[in-house]
């Protein structure tokens, strides 16, 4: 078997990836793409714990399919979002969506 | 763990790309290839292609796409339900109705904001 | 066959898994040769019903006509245009096929007897069928082409909105038999096939179907008067016939799923103990198994073609409006009714068809009522859409009378 | 660990997932990332398989390739995401990299039973290493069904699921709508 560790390690470098993603890319959209990355890490992490750890329980799988209808509706949102703002301001940049700074 | 059924899944992956694939390469190397700026434009009728491909697409497929998204998900979440349905009481079935009645209202609200409408 | 590889000398572990690459093989194999046919067949029976010969110059019949097709698209130049996304452009045909062909996985063709019987086997149909969506969507974008992208939108965008409707209705099965395996579901209907249980989601997953699979009246996705052809406009050779064959593929294997989750799959009159033992490998063959299932496939195959000869194509606003505004609905009130239904009467207390019969003919009437009162509200609908019409009809005649004079 | 199909198919969707995820956050091109980003996916959901969680990993193709990925991909087209693509990360590039590097890290080092070797007293994650304590069938869809109708276990959550999934719907359509915007 392979150990549980590996698959953390993996969750772990995809969480990091989307960070890297998160934080670096101009692009809104991308910046999403990066959210979705993590939260998928967050799924194998509920899985492959239910798996090993708690395998009588089956809650692992229902956290992890609650998971699914947040990034559904956070992936709907967001991208609404963000068309929105293309139409006002004719970018999708975050750095030039600045009408809340000051 | 013993190989068991997703094994056969797996090999079917590894073997499902080479049915396509072989018909398209050996059609590469049999056919003969000789190409010309003409023929590799693209393909309009004829007509010289003006501007980007990028032409401005309504915003109604991402209206279909979303409402498409939310009925997805909330189908995901009712087999399980549907799968059990046989081993629960009535209160499955109040549990599953409002579940999908606050789904249809989602549905009512996109029809009478126009989110359907194919204009 | 295991035990042939492993008495050879190999490992237990290896001879599983060569075993399920030639399994694996074999039944792609006969599947991707089924549409060779279905297409010879399709034209014969278009000719037919439209008063003409069809191919009649290849072979009997023109039966070799397709494989004489093949010959030539193997030998025309694959063209890529040079403005085309390279490695989109080619991965795109290979894709269709595959998302396709992984569905014949999870086919059963006996009790015992299928490839493999997944736990989740509809689902995996259904997630596997939404790969095909991503390969036209890789393959519009690919071609770098107005027609070819505009194509791609308004595929995705009927197939995308079929999807709910046929999803729905096939929650329904699963619901009646209580498992999402294929040979669960073809046992749940040992001594009643669900169409006459649930006729109401049948019609919903034919129509759905069709419209899934692109066939008329639902073919927007090539309409060649409108949109050129649609996605696979920069398509030629080999590459085009791939795109062509995940499509005719697609429409056979939803032919079988119906069959399957309907018409009582492989089951029939004797299915069971129809076995064909195959030498050398020790396979049991249920032969009769075999042929049900593919009668069935074709009697809706053939329904399908009916439909397809008879029906003039939709407009893509008509096609939309009523799919989110007719049969999603439907669907949703359905599975409400028959989950209904099924949980007032008490469970049977075996599988035979007398003691199933109370329960089923109980859903069977609440999907008559259903129907009525679907037709109720249809009436009444047009009716009143009648009376809006005909008023203004009325406005105009009398302003115009009122006019002349 | 020792050499299995298991094993080996764990590494296949391991690299799958996580060279595709790279390729997501670097591929300048937003179209090529959102297809990377469904062949990360996809690899998550073989490792789902590999869990004993098929019916999740259906899901995990059914919804994200099926539906997220095609509105992602219809919003990339309806802003025309990659007509301005000379600059695909802003100025926090390198403060980012060293944040994910070092978060990569910090978390390498706490889940893995490397941990232990640093004599913090008592074994941390010996757990980590072992085999599950229990094997699962593959028919667990079942029980989950079970569970999300139980009156003491998720129906809530359930309901609330829908909810949330309406109340999604609804605004994203107030906000994405053009006469309103």
């Amino acid at each position: 078997m392979v150990p549980l560790y590996m698959y953390l390690l993996v969750a772990a470098a995809l969480f990091c990836i989307g960070v890297f993603g998160v934080l670096s890319r101009r692009n809104a959209i991308a910046i999403l793409m990066g959210i979705e990355l993590m939260l998928n890490a967050v799924n194998i992490n509920l899985v492959a714990f239910w798996r090993y750890l708690k395998p009588d329980e089956i809650n692992g799988q229902v956290f992890a399919a609650f998971v699914f209808v947040v990034a559904a509706a956070e992936a709907a949102v967001g991208l609404a979002l963000i068309i929105s703002v293309y139409r006002n301001r004719n970018t999708v940049e975050a750095e030039d969506i600045n009408l809340l700074k000051w | 763990m013993e190989l068991n059924e997703w094994a056969f899944i797996g090999a079917f992956f590894m073997l499902s790309w080479i049915f396509p694939a072989a018909p398209v390469i050996i059609n590469k190397l049999i056919a003969p290839n000789r190409p010309t700026p003409i023929k590799r434009e693209t393909y309009e009728c004829g007509v010289e292609t003006v501007g980007d491909t990028w032409v401005q697409f309504k915003v109604q497929y991402y209206l279909l796409a979303l409402v498409f998204l939310v009925f997805d998900v909330e189908m995901v979440l009712l087999f399980p339900w549907a799968v059990a349905y046989n081993e629960l009481g009535m209160f499955a079935f109040l549990a599953g109705g409002v579940f999908i009645l606050l789904l249809l209202e989602g549905l009512v609200y996109a029809w009478r904001k126009g989110a359907l409408e194919w204009t | 066959m295991t035990e042939l590889l492993t008495d050879a000398g190999l490992s237990k572990d290896f001879a599983t898994f060569l075993t399920h690459l030639i399994t694996a093989g074999a039944v792609a194999t006969v599947f991707l040769l089924v549409p060779i046919f279905t297409i010879w067949l399709e034209r014969k029976v278009s000719a037919r019903m439209q008063d003409r010969l069809g191919p009649n110059r290849v072979g009997p019949y023109g039966l070799l006509q397709t494989i004489a097709d093949v010959l030539k698209l193997m030998t025309k130049e694959a063209i890529t245009p040079a403005n085309a996304d390279k490695v989109v452009f080619f991965i795109a045909p290979i894709l269709m096929v595959m998302s396709v062909v992984l569905i014949v996985a999870v086919i059963p063709y006996g009790e015992n007897f299928a490839p493999t019987d997944l736990s989740i086997g509809v689902l995996y149909v259904i997630a596997i069928s939404s790969l095909g969506t991503i390969a036209i969507l890789m393959a519009g974008w690919g071609s770098n082409n107005k027609y070819a992208l505009l194509g791609a939108f308004r595929v995705m965008a009927q197939l995308v909105s079929y999807e709910v409707p046929m999803v729905l209705a096939l929650l329904v099965p699963v619901m009646l038999a209580g498992t999402m395996r294929m040979n669960g579901i073809i046992e749940a209907q040992d001594s009643i096939w669900f169409i006459f249980v649930v006729p109401v989601s049948a019609l919903i997953f034919f129509v759905s179907a069709t419209a899934e699979v692109g066939r008329q009246p639902f073919d927007l996705l090539e309409a060649e008067s409108e949109i050129v052809a649609g996605f696979n406009i920069e398509y030629g050779g080999m590459q085009f016939a791939m795109l062509y064959l995940g499509e005719w593929l697609h429409a056979v294997l939803i032919c079988v799923i119906t069959a399957i989750l309907f018409l009582g799959g492989w089951d029939g009159p004797g299915a069971k103990d129809a076995l064909l033992t195959l030498p050398i490998i020790d396979l049991e063959l249920p032969v009769l198994g075999i042929f049900y299932l593919a009668a069935k496939s074709f009697l809706i195959y053939f329904l399908h073609m009916w439909v397809r000869f008879t029906v003039p194509r939709l407009r893509i606003d008509h096609l939309m409006g009523f799919n989110w505004k007719f049969l999603v609905p439907v669907g949703v009130f359905n599975l409400l009714v028959v989950a209904f239904a099924w949980k007032i009467m008490p469970e049977p207390d075996s599988s035979s068809l007398g003691d199933e019969l109370p329960r089923a003919l109980v859903v069977l009437a609440s999907n008559v009522l259903f129907v009525m009162l679907i037709f109720f509200v249809i009436r009444d609908y047009a009716r009143r859409e009648r009376a809006k019409v005909e008023a203004l009809v009325d406005e105009t005649v009398y302003a115009a009378a009122s006019a002349g004079d | 660990m020792e050499f299995t199909y298991e094993t080996v198919a764990f590494f296949i969707f391991a690299l799958t997932t996580l060279g595709s995820g790279i390729m997501v956050v670097t591929d300048e091109n937003l179209f090529h990332a959102s297809l990377y980003l469904l062949f990360s996916l996809f690899g998550v959901s073989g490792l789902f398989v590999l869990l004993v969680a098929p019916f999740l990993a259906a899901v995990q193709v059914l919804v994200y390739m099926g539906a997220i990925g095609i509105l992602i991909i219809f919003a990339i087209m309806l802003t025309r995401g990659m007509m301005k693509m000379d600059q695909v990360y802003n100025s926090q590039r390198v403060a980012a990299a060293v944040v994910a590097v070092l978060l990569f890290i910090a978390l390498a080092v706490t889940l893995t039973p490397i941990v232990d070797e640093l004599e913090f007293g008592e074994d941390l994650n010996a757990e980590l290493a072992e085999d599950p304590v229990a094997d699962v069938t593959y028919e667990t869809v079942n029980e989950l069904g079970k569970v999300i109708t139980d009156r003491n276990g998720f129906v809530l959550p359930f309901e609330v699921a829908s909810l949330l999934l309406t109340a999604a719907m609804i605004g994203a359509i107030v906000v994405a709508r053009e006469d309103e915007a």
